[in-house]
């Protein structure tokens, strides 16, 4: 290891801890409104984490990540919810709520192997429309089999509780720090946080070692991978299973966020916004996908909530540009920019700030699927 | 029987429509190898921009301009963002492309609002009467109209020489630009006839029997997607195969709702799908797509 | 200089009759040599002769319409390109497939896919495991780096690097795989000729310091006459000669092959390889 | 490098404490009920004179259309009456109006954003918005009027429902089409329904009144993305149904009307509520609206109340839908509530629960129908029936309140 290296983690490891301090503390002082969107924002970077495994350092495009986190979401509810539902019933095991996570992350990530050999098959953006029936698919199934989605409107989700220790609902037992008490919103807020760190961790250490350095080569040549011995079919199944299982998670926060599933969540838009998380925070990062999740999931709401003092917004119900219009000015702007101009996102950004050196965009790799001519004349030359 | 070919008659003028828009998407992407996800925005946009002059200056030149002014915005999109990427991932450029699609689509809707704007047809609600079958004039149109143009590209794609470089990019980019074939001329071109048949897919697909104009014909193009994947993405004949194959599949889904009512209500909505993903499953690049050969 | 000892476990290929079929074209006809344990050999042939579709089939990319690749008692052929990885099988490709985003070592670490065992579970918790193979084999993998002169580039992405040094970690990875047969495509071209010396010097030294077998498609004579111990060339898809660099020089069908092909080959390509039919 | 890792220990565990020990302004939150001057319990919701209230509206999403309409309307009737009577004679009514775009998750979060600073909710539009608020609702007690008409809806003491169920509606409407001698008995129903509460609600008051009256129903059902009906009713068509009921969007209507039309098909076309709007007048299935369409509203149309429209125009340049007139129903339901409390002397959130179950029959002064909020019952069995018109608001009433022979029978039964 050299010393430049040593020292760049070593700022690397006081940023990111100095940042585990501001959120551990920060539930001490903003308000439940803050905290909840933090939720939604942790549960968005886990499945932003898990779809950059697959998009971002696999290449495999997938548009069918709502569809895995209407699984996970879905049997969470059902694993753990009890039986209801006024107008249409719906059925629910009751179990505790970790034995219903649990099952979501498990059910997400077999309805991604059982995707998987299609996605085997099927290359680039064939995978991608394919995907995208997926999610239409889903939608149909959802709305179909009410007894377990409570159709149309869907159901409520329990509350998460761990061991008595309760993360809503009845708020048991009473609990205060330094004078504040800790209720439903602050309670999910570390729960997603601890979460979040996790799959972050996890997603991080993969990409660093033996797998990671597997899928990436199969994204920029899946010959180069092969030929180095890397199954690739095996690994293109792994993500995806891993990938599932990430939105899996991603989902069960959502049910919890949100207190109640809908199919109706789980449309292509969702899907979208999941990609656009990943381009903007930059394709193949964990970091990146966490600042895009972040940056997607919450913009929407800041601007609603400070739309009254931004001046190119109009209050709801004025002629003009509203807070959700102007939200999705910005990241379908975004989106344009980064792609143009900074192919490594935001995490791309951060690191040109860092003055690190960067590839070029126009180096290797080579990739298979672009029709390179079996000459050696293009080679390392850009077209 | 009467239903049948109704149903036939009504699944056929859906995918005459779809096969435009799907055609759209395969030239585009033989062209500059950009899967766009920005059609049904471009269908929105040459609709919205018809029925919003259909008043002040008439129907057809409404049309008219609707129709270049879409061409133009493809091109615009063309020139200013995809032609300064070449050579980027497919992946970046069809996110990219959802971009651009966010930014038209939510403009346009703020734009129309809580309207539905009216076509301003001159063949209003009218309808024919074929074979003892009833369908409205506006689809009998756009069986019509699509055919001629699908068939005039036909022609245009064998024999101009836009058509022969535009093959021959797809073939070999390398190899065509190394021939003079100026790539950048061909994509260029590519995009504008995608825009214009997305307009006229627009013009057609929001008259007589749809109300009209609203922000919710954006999703006829997610419809013509399958319909250009199961065709074979990089086949023109599979697109208008597609397009039919989905337009009459999703008609009598609806139309037989009863007899498949195992499948659950409502399954004519997802039959695009079901049917490109049952297609994929046997044939991975569609029907009449090439299968790609790795070359190291 | 020769010193060399050969490692124990390589074994002699042998292409029998192999013939590859797409469509109507024939890439291959009826192509049989073999090789030696240990040797340097070279296969060439003009553009299109067949030699890129030879090492797809060696390294399991392609599959033969018929005949037979043998390394040993191992029958190559019908084996998925990991497979044939896993028996010690590496190659170093023409058009650069690295991962340009990572760093020389993170390239190199990819050549010990196949000795090492870290999945997903182990990988993503840092279980000891995982993390004491990743330490025993990035000490070895730093060796292999500075053998190919890569020692101060190590943690530089791959993608800034200069043309010959991306060629070089091309070759640093395969032989970071541990081959028995090392399969080395156009190693010098677009090299200028101090690189390509040097490049030269490295193949030697590889199979002398290593014992291993190497397999060459180049296009620069002077380098190929120069080091191979034994030359195939394929023309059309067929082999019309195999031997000594001193035998399949004076041999009339090759000299043929490559004066007849010299207008036939498109602009481009000839320029990028103005050596090709320059004979020392 | 060992010194550089404790120096960042050192750093973080500084932070660490600073911020532990720093007082939280958070913990200082007192809140709790008080009493104002004039001898009035207030709590959440109410500062000085000025009471808050909330609105979750889709001014983006699928409902833009409706909700553009209810809040407009909402923020006129307020302007008027904070210029003149305000609230207990003291109060004015200051909205937070917050726009979900029809995203359930994004409704959520935001109702989370104005929950501490408003008394009740005048506007919640989406049926799985509102399913996900139940909860919440009830813990803060947080009177709230949707913008639906589900039968689920009525079973949260919260939710005041401003007008008749689907069910009750869709019966309503057929009744009168029966009475009217439109339709006979024994006739075929073709109905085509939204997936989801609104369509299926309006499935079912079809289905109980085909059982009524020897009829048979043809279902039909779609999706709101799909705007072109000619499958559906070239099937309906082919059935050889007698009349075309609808519970869907106005965009299907049209479609609805104009294939029906185009085709021959010439049957009475009955819908309600947010079936219709006048905008469709303008379609080539303008005339066969004219011709066929009735409909079964919650609030009066426009040439009942053409002040209003009046009102409405002169501050807004759209072309209002009945959504104009629902979000005057609504602000005057909430006003009339508000007001209740107000003599009870009780305007915390507690209060206005209260108020909000104890007030008996409301009289909108004939905007709306009459409402009773009894738990799990519509709110009233009567509608208001329409047909289109090119008239000032696109509506003319066919009757008075309508009240179906057959809702006595189905609310007792359901």
């Amino acid at each position: 290891m050299s010393d430049t290296s040593t020292a760049t983690r070593l700022v690397k490891g006081v940023v990111l801890l100095a940042l585990l301090v501001v959120l551990l503390a920060l539930p001490l002082y903003v308000e439940e409104f803050w905290l909840r969107t933090g939720f939604a924002v942790f549960a968005a970077i886990i499945g932003a984490v898990g779809l950059n495994l697959l998009v971002g350092t696999t290449g495999q495009l997938s548009l069918a990540h709502a569809f895995f986190l209407a699984v996970g979401a879905l049997t969470y509810v059902y694993v753990s919810g009890d039986p209801g539902g006024s107008a249409i019933e719906y059925g629910g095991f009751g179990l505790p709520p970790i034995v219903g996570m649990v099952a979501g992350v498990v059910m997400a990530g077999l309805a991604g192997v059982l995707f998987s050999p299609i996605a085997a098959r099927l290359r680039g953006i064939y995978l991608g429309v394919a995907s995208l029936g997926l999610v239409f698919i889903g939608q149909h199934l959802l709305n179909t089999w009410t007894s377990v989605s409570g159709g149309f409107n869907g159901r409520l989700a329990p509350a998460f509780d761990l061991f008595g220790f309760s993360f809503g609902g009845n708020e048991e037992p009473y609990l205060a720090v330094l004078g504040v008490p800790f209720g439903q919103a602050e309670r999910l807020w570390y729960l997603g946080l601890a979460l979040c760190a996790l799959a972050c961790w996890f997603a991080s250490n993969l990409l660093r070692s033996r797998p990671g350095r597997a899928l990436q080569n199969v994204r920029d040549s899946e010959v180069a991978a092969s030929v180095m011995g890397v199954n690739v079919q095996e690994y293109k199944a792994k993500v995806f299973l891993v990938s599932s299982m990430y939105a899996g998670l991603a989902g069960v926060l959502y049910a919890l966020s949100i207190g109640s599933v809908a199919p109706e969540s789980f449309s292509l838009l969702l899907s979208v916004q999941y990609l656009a998380m990943i381009v903007l925070g930059g394709l193949g990062s964990v970091g990146g996908a966490a600042m895009g999740a972040a940056f997607v999931s919450a913009l929407p709401l800041v601007l609603q909530q400070y739309s009254g003092s931004l001046p190119f917004i109009v209050e709801p119900g004025q002629p003009g540009i509203v807070a959700s219009q102007a939200a999705a000015f910005l990241y379908g702007g975004a989106i344009v920019l980064v792609v143009m101009f900074e192919p490594g996102g935001l995490a791309g950004l951060a690191r040109r700030l860092k003055r690190q050196p960067r590839p070029p965009q126009e180096s290797p790799p080579v990739s298979t699927t672009s029709s390179a001519p079996a000459d050696s004349s293009s080679g390392g030359t850009p077209r | 029987m009467n239903q049948f070919l109704s149903l036939l008659l009504n699944g056929l003028s859906l995918g005459a429509i779809y096969a435009l828009i799907a055609l759209g998407f395969v030239i585009i992407f033989k062209a500059s190898e950009v899967v766009t996800f920005m059609q049904g925005s471009l269908l929105l946009l040459g609709a919205y921009l018809i029925a919003r002059l259909s008043e002040p200056i008439g129907f057809w030149a409404a049309a008219a301009v609707g129709i270049v002014g879409t061409a133009a915005a493809a091109v615009l999109v063309e020139r200013l963002l995809i032609s300064r990427l070449r050579g980027a991932p497919v992946i970046s450029l069809a996110i990219l492309t959802i971009g651009v699609d966010l930014i038209i689509l939510t403009e346009i809707t703020r734009r129309i609002g809580s309207d539905i704007l009216n076509v301003g047809h001159p063949w209003g609600g009218d309808a024919v009467s074929i074979g003892g079958v009833g369908i409205t004039t506006n689809r009998a149109l756009a069986i019509v109209v699509a055919g001629i143009l699908i068939g005039a590209f036909f022609i245009a794609f064998k024999f101009s020489s836009w058509g022969i470089a535009m093959r021959a990019a797809a073939e070999d980019g390398e190899a065509a630009a190394l021939m003079g074939i100026r790539l950048g001329w061909v994509s260029m071109v590519a995009w504008l006839v995608a825009g214009v048949l997305a307009a006229v897919a627009g013009l057609f697909a929001t008259g007589s029997p749809t109300p009209g104009v609203t922000p919710a014909i954006w999703a006829v193009a997610l419809a013509a997607l399958p319909a250009a994947i199961l065709g074979g993405l990089d086949s023109t004949g599979g697109a208008l195969v597609g397009g039919l194959i989905i337009g009459v599949a999703t008609a009598m889904a609806a139309g037989y709702q009863d007899q498949i009512a195992f499948l659950g209500r409502g399954f004519g909505e997802v039959v695009p799908y079901v049917v490109m993903v049952a297609v994929l499953l046997v044939r991975p690049s569609g029907l009449f797509g090439t299968r790609d050969v790795t070359r190291v | 200089m020769s010193t060399t000892q050969l490692r124990k476990d390589v074994r002699p290929l042998t292409i029998d009759n192999v013939t590859v079929r797409f469509g109507a074209l024939l890439a291959l006809s009826e192509v049989s040599f073999s090789v030696e344990p240990g040797a340097v050999h070279a296969v060439i042939g003009p553009n299109g002769a067949g030699k890129s579709t030879m090492f797809n089939v060696l390294s399991g990319v392609y599959e033969v319409s018929e005949g037979e690749v043998r390394f040993g008692d191992e029958v190559l052929t019908g084996r998925k390109p990991h497979q044939i990885a896993r028996l010690g099988v590496a190659r170093a490709f023409q058009n650069i497939a690295l991962s340009g985003s990572q760093t020389v070592v993170q390239n190199l670490m990819l050549g010990r896919h196949r000795l090492t065992t870290a999945g997903f579970v182990s990988a993503g918790l840092r279980l000891p495991k995982a993390r004491n193979e990743e330490k025993r084999h990035t000490a070895r993998v730093c060796e292999i780096a500075e053998f190919l002169e890569l020692g101060n580039k190590l943690h530089v992405p791959v993608g800034v690097l200069s043309y010959g040094d991306q060629k070089r970690v091309e070759v640093a990875r395969a032989l970071s795989t541990e081959p028995r047969l090392l399969l080395l495509d156009e190693p010098v071209a677009g090299m200028n000729a101090e690189e390509t010396a040097r490049m030269a010097q490295t193949v030697l030294e590889i199979r002398d310091a290593l014992g291993i077998t190497v397999i060459l498609v180049e296009h620069d004579m002077g380098m190929v006459m120069g080091i191979a111990d034994r030359v195939t060339v394929l023309d059309f898809g067929r082999r019309i000669a195999d031997g000594t660099p001193d035998e399949v020089q004076a041999d009339p069908e090759v000299i043929r092959a490559y004066l007849g092909s010299g207008d036939e080959t498109d602009p481009a390509a000839a320029a990028a390889h103005g050596t090709a039919e320059e004979t020392p | 490098m060992n010194t550089n890792k404790r120096r960042a220990i050192t750093l973080v565990s500084a932070v660490l404490l600073v911020t532990a020990t720093g007082c939280s302004t958070k913990a200082e939150e007192g809140g709790g009920d008080t009493t104002s001057e004039d001898g009035v319990k207030i709590g959440r919701g109410i500062e000085g004179d000025t009471i808050s209230l909330g609105s979750l509206t889709d001014l983006t999403g699928v409902f833009a259309a409706l909700g553009a309409d209810i809040t407009n309307a909402q923020a006129l009737y307020w302007k008027t009456l904070n210029a003149g009577d305000k609230i207990c004679g003291t109060y004015s009514v200051d909205e937070i109006v917050k726009d979900h775009g029809y995203d359930t998750q994004r409704g959520i979060q935001l109702y989370s954003s104005f929950k501490e600073d408003v008394l009740a909710i005048e506007q919640t539009i989406g049926s799985p918005i509102n399913t996900g608020l139940a909860q919440q609702l009830e813990a803060d007690s947080m009177v709230n009027i949707p913008g639906a008409w589900a039968q689920s809806l009525t079973e949260v003491a919260e939710n005041t429902v401003v007008g008749s169920t689907y069910e009750v509606e869709m019966i309503n409407v057929l009744d009168y089409l029966l009475e009217e001698g439109e339709i006979e008995e024994g006739a075929k129903i073709g109905h085509i329904y939204f997936e989801g509460e609104y369509g299926e609600g309006g499935l079912a008051g079809s289905e109980f009144f085909a059982e009524q009256h020897d009829m048979e129903v043809v279902e039909v059902q779609i999706q709101p993305t799909d705007t072109d009906m000619t499958a559906q009713v070239t099937k309906l068509e082919s059935e050889g149904v007698d009349v075309i009921a609808i519970t869907v969007a106005p965009g299907q209507t049209a479609s609805i009307a104009g294939v029906a039309a185009a085709s021959g098909l010439d049957v009475p076309i009955a819908g309600n509520n947010p079936v219709y709007a006048p905008g469709l007048l303008d379609t080539p299935a303008g005339d066969a609206l004219k011709a066929n369409l009735y409909v079964a509203s919650p609030v009066a149309p426009f040439d009942q109340k053409p002040e209003i429209l009046k009102a409405y125009q002169a501050e807004f340049d759209n072309d209002p839908t009945l959504g104009v007139m629902f979000g005057f129903a609504a602000a005057d339901v909430m006003r009339q509530i508000l007001e209740k409390a107000c003599d009870d002397g009780d305007l915390t959130p507690e209060g206005v629960l209260a108020a909000k179950e104890s007030i008996g029959t409301v009289d909108t002064g004939g905007i709306a129908v009459p409402l009773e909020f009894i738990v799990g019952e519509s709110p009233s069995n009567a509608s208001y029936i329409f047909k289109a018109d090119d008239v000032p608001g696109g509506a003319v009433s066919v009757s008075d309140l309508y009240e179906g022979d057959d809702v006595a029978a189905f609310v007792e039964g359901g």
